[in-house]
């Protein structure tokens, strides 16, 4: 059986099959036979040529977080992460660019109005969670299009907080 | 000794305080905020009152809330933790006028050294050396700006009220002063209640040594020798140990009776820490009391086997210290790392949602003072601190590689935590050889991003992620499956996949 | 340093030796038996190889397959924990052979103090005091007759291969003695692959003190203090202490030197454990030495700050002691219990089944040395411990404080286990006082029971009972519902439950 | 809603009713209203007049075993209990006696043969499990009915050993 899996932005394909004395794996040219043991719902055992492998895993709605020897990796299907905005990226297209929120937070200071000309790196407003303050700041020379969000309202990590149309 | 004690804390100091009460035979009281009702620290407590909705000035910071709980419940000690009103004298002295035990220092050493500005004139009094800076608050910016250049840039903002990285920026020319003034001003009142900031000269990567100290209601007082908490990132501690490179016996000595005097110079009692910056020529300072538990206080537990929490509430009690300085010295070696739900690799952004999967680290000297757990939703309105990994070993090395095995066994699913980027910090080849300093952080880990995943490890994941596809532990949920191809692929010739079989 | 070590156990001794080894940066392989391959030291070790049948004597007392293992891996060394093969003298020698390092002492003092009766000769020899009894072990049974008649009854039968409780039987009369042979002889075979038993005088209600001591390949002796072992049930040790309360700093020297004598005429290295029995009279006499790392390790590790799996492998790797006698002290109190998979109520009869649920105790002070998880199947086959909870505290009274918080804090699922048991023996005022022999058990807990449940408790475990029937968990999965009566209630008038609304 | 339950052979009855904030539980002539929340599958915390109450839960299939504080009950569904032989129970009938094995093990010796009268006390066979011998005795004074097992034979915890037939 076929799997592909978004893994940091990369398309990732690998083919699981079960056999004789456990699980068959193949991974680009490789191909290995694993003992795949579910220990409990969030622990797997695998063994492969003579090495043990724990595996810890826990899934929500999108992902997969897969942790193994102190390394965690986080597993999506295709397809999936599209749909929505990421915590703390730009979403730019044709010359927009819109800020959303880095984290869950509270805006407390909002330093820009709507066709604001504003340089790179200038803090466009003040987001604080967890009792820290953290800066908004422009990754471009623009304007401000919209502002989405007033002083004291409380955002998560996907809300758009301010639309800038970049310079030409 | 008290019967019934409340802690007004939340997360993972007050589990620490309810574990000591309990062992005590000491009744406990929790309080907790509308968003706190699953919290670790309510579920173990005896007791446990809601004060308020999730915002701290509304809950956690709500005198009246507070005291009104531990009068409903009879509670005769209120155990403030650390942050919130921990180091508010108001507070200790609304305490003391409710003839409720605060368990901390009296109401009048608290106000002196939380003011800090106060606090250095009165240490400069005694002979204490301290930092050039403001001896006083001044009403206006330009007063501030008059200060600064005096001092020379560049300086440094802190709070009058408190500490723990709240309300401090570094300001390198007078540009970055006014908004400096402002961030920290915020910052200090939302932490503290107090917006009072003041200036200092900026001494360059120094090192941050601090004493720990314990004096009884009867004027006995030690200390508990040093540790040092050097690696800061937002000036705030991640990483602390004991006993810290920098010193030798002789400046040990020096430093550990220098911090007695300034408790005695405060009329300091209870558990408290003397905070020092050690310049390169081994010149201290004196920066300020932390008049409260430490975060960091296991790291001292580890090393002089003292249980501080234990102490603190026998000293509240009005008991006499049991040991004098000759009874105390340092064993090993301790190390603790703090584990935030931050994002390393944004400028340690604090992460918030749900902890899908916590796999604690264990194991011979290895301590685990944790307030979460597997589910636990981490709320956006408190400090991020999720949890402290702490180790004590026979040596320093020891005690490095312990922390790094422990940090490898920790698992954190849902949230980006600190864990990867500590991993680092300890590994560091200038953190293993001691040469460490409050500049560290910044000199060795500007830009740092996780290292690349080996393909080996990638090739495992997909595999478990797969497996789990198919047939997902032993509960049989399914919950999110991998894309399964539609394509033709090679195995497909091989027949399907049969679920569930053979398990 | 080695590279790679082999671990010839499993449970919770093969974990603590990988955790160790981890640390060190050395590699390490496991070994399992057939229904052992989701045991916890198999999913932690870097490798793990198969090696048999479940029966111990197919597997984990399979030298060959052992030894293959080990070439298979590379492996250069082979720790063999407790039990097992780690007395086995035969093993040691083999290794020598293969040239494969055994963690422990040369195979000669092995084979020496494996021996207990020709170990008894060589300490009676050396000066050492010993228990009068047999210095040969007989060919046939009357010779054992005319020896226990000699000793006068009561006599204490003993295998000569091992410890651990295996193969003891007290014998009071002559009519005991042929039954109480043969059962020895078969626990000691099946246990030791050793049938030899001999006879001691049973020393009536002796406190059971011992020594840990280190020795390198270049002829330093350390000891590191004592451990009292006094509550023991089935002649098996389940509560272990340091310091003993029996002892004064005179005693403890002398005994300690005494311990280093033993070694010493042993010709013995690595770890290991000179056992006394102190009567009465604080007279002390020679029992054995465990010739291995013993169960209780973990309370010697707490009070002297040493780690002695380190120390056994950097011993067997060829490292000199890096502390003398001088740079060690006591410091604090430990406790240990050991949680076995019995039934307290039922002569401590082993219990086997599943786990459904383990919530480990932890916190300051507490280390919890565990083989066992949520959801493993104990198995019948092998020694029914689960784990052991260790604690260290300031004083004894607050370590007995600390443990019971722990045992308290502690829930096994599914299966029988000793805690509430151990509870009551730490919670009794004359374990309290200090007040500990090897009579403990039998004279303060024949016939125990389980103290009665509060009917608050009941209560509320019947609503939680309610709740779960009705609402099992976060995860939807019902497995049992309580009978819900279909005869009418005064509630059924008040409209029907509506499942899951409002959660 | 009223349940029964069955705890250490008593049959117990309590009542739970969801209600405004929480649950109302009614248990012999006490009536309280508990706010129950589910923290994990195994985990509830129950707050009762301002004291709170950490349980664990775990389940079988035919118990749940429930852990307060740190005291455990095993809580069953009355009419399953009586369906197997317990555990190194004997199970008295019209003079016969039947001895089941004390938990899963092995038979290493049998002292015994059918038609043998029998002391009270006296050891029948010998069990081995977890490397510990086990003696199997008689409580009453009788003959050996019937042996179901023989030497080195694996026994589970309920399996039949020795029938006995007690003396009239």
């Amino acid at each position: 059986m076929e799997f592909e899996f978004l893994v940091d932005k990369e398309l990732r394909k690998i083919v699981l099959e079960k056999k004789e004395g456990g699980y068959c794996i193949a991974y680009g040219e490789n191909q290995v036979t694993a003992d795949i043991q579910s220990i409990s719902p969030h622990v797997l055992s695998l063994m492969i040529d003579g090495r043990s492998y724990l595996v810890y895993i826990a899934r929500d709605k999108e992902k997969k977080y897969i942790f193994i020897d102190g390394q965690q990796f986080i597993v999506q299907e295709p397809g999936r992460e599209t749909k929505s905005f990421h915590a703390g990226e730009e979403k730019a297209q044709e010359g927009k660019l819109l800020i959303t929120a880095p984290m869950p937070g509270k805006v407390i200071k909002i330093h820009v109005v709507e066709q604001q000309e504003v340089r790179k790196n200038q803090t466009l407003a003040i987001v604080e969670a967890m009792k820290m303050e953290n800066d908004i700041k422009s990754s471009v020379e623009g304007f401000v299009k919209k502002i989405f969000v007033s002083v004291g309202e409380l955002v998560d990590s996907e809300k758009p907080l301010i639309e800038l149309e970049t310079k030409k | 000794m008290f019967k019934k004690i409340l802690i007004a804390n939340r997360g993972e100091i007050a589990v620490r305080v309810i574990k000591a009460c309990r062992e005590m035979g000491i009744s406990t009281v929790a309080v907790y905020s509308d968003v706190d009702r699953k919290s670790l620290h309510v579920q173990m407590a005896d007791e446990a009152v809601p004060i308020g909705p999730a915002p701290a000035i509304e809950s956690y910071l709500n005198m009246d809330r507070i005291i009104a709980a531990a009068r409903a419940t009879g509670a005769e000690a209120i155990h403030p933790g650390y942050g919130f009103l921990a180091e508010n004298s108001d507070f200790a002295r609304r305490l003391e006028k409710e003839k409720i035990v605060f368990i901390g220092p009296n109401s009048t050493a608290l106000e002196l050294v939380g003011d800090k500005v106060r606090a250095r004139q009165t240490m400069e009094k005694a002979g204490v050396p301290i930092i050039p800076g403001m001896n006083s608050i001044p009403k206006d910016i330009s007063e501030y700006e008059v200060a600064a250049k005096k001092l020379g840039y560049p300086v440094m903002i802190k709070a009058s009220a408190g500490g723990g990285g709240k309300g401090m920026r570094i300001v390198c020319s007078e540009q970055e002063l006014r908004p400096g003034l402002e961030a920290g001003r915020r910052e200090a009142k939302s932490a503290f209640g107090d917006e009072s900031v003041y200036l200092e000269k900026y001494i360059e990567e120094p090192r941050h040594v601090e004493f720990q100290v314990l004096a009884d209601n009867y004027g006995n007082t030690v200390h508990l020798f040093e540790r040092e908490c050097s690696i800061q990132r937002r000036h705030q501690k991640i990483v602390e140990e004991s006993p810290s490179q920098a010193l030798d016996p002789a400046l040990r000595a020096k430093m550990g009776e220098t911090a007695k005097k300034v408790v005695r110079a405060a009329g300091y009692n209870n558990a408290g820490t003397v905070e020092f910056l050690l310049d390169k020529n081994k010149n201290f300072f004196f920066l300020e009391v932390n008049a409260r538990l430490q975060v960091e206080h296991p790291v001292t537990e580890f090393c002089t086997g003292v249980d501080l929490v234990r102490q603190q509430i026998r000293i509240a009690a009005g008991e006499k210290l049991s040991f004098s300085q000759k009874d105390l010295e340092q064993r090993g070696h301790a190390l603790e790392c703090r584990i935030y739900a931050e994002d390393a690799t944004k400028n340690f952004l604090p992460s918030s949602g749900k902890i899908l999967f916590l796999k604690e680290p264990k194991g011979p000297g290895v301590r685990h003072d944790c307030g979460v757990y597997s589910g636990w939703e981490v709320p956006i309105y408190y400090d991020p601190i999720l949890a402290k990994l702490i180790v004590w070993a026979e040596d320093r090395d020891a005690a490095c590689d312990r922390m790094l095995a422990a940090l490898n066994d920790y698992a954190i699913l849902g949230i980006s935590t600190s864990i990867s980027f500590l991993k680092d910090v300890v590994n560091h080849p200038e953190f293993r050889a001691g040469r460490t300093n409050t500049g560290f952080i910044k000199n060795h880990f500007e830009n740092w991003g996780e290292k690349e995943k080996s393909e080996d490890k990638l090739r495992l994941a997909l595999a478990a992620a797969a497996f789990d596809s198919i047939n997902s532990g032993p509960s049989g949920k399914k919950v999110v499956g991998g894309t399964q191809k539609a394509t033709v692929s090679p195995w497909q010739t091989l027949g399907h996949w049969r679920l569930g079989e053979g398990r």
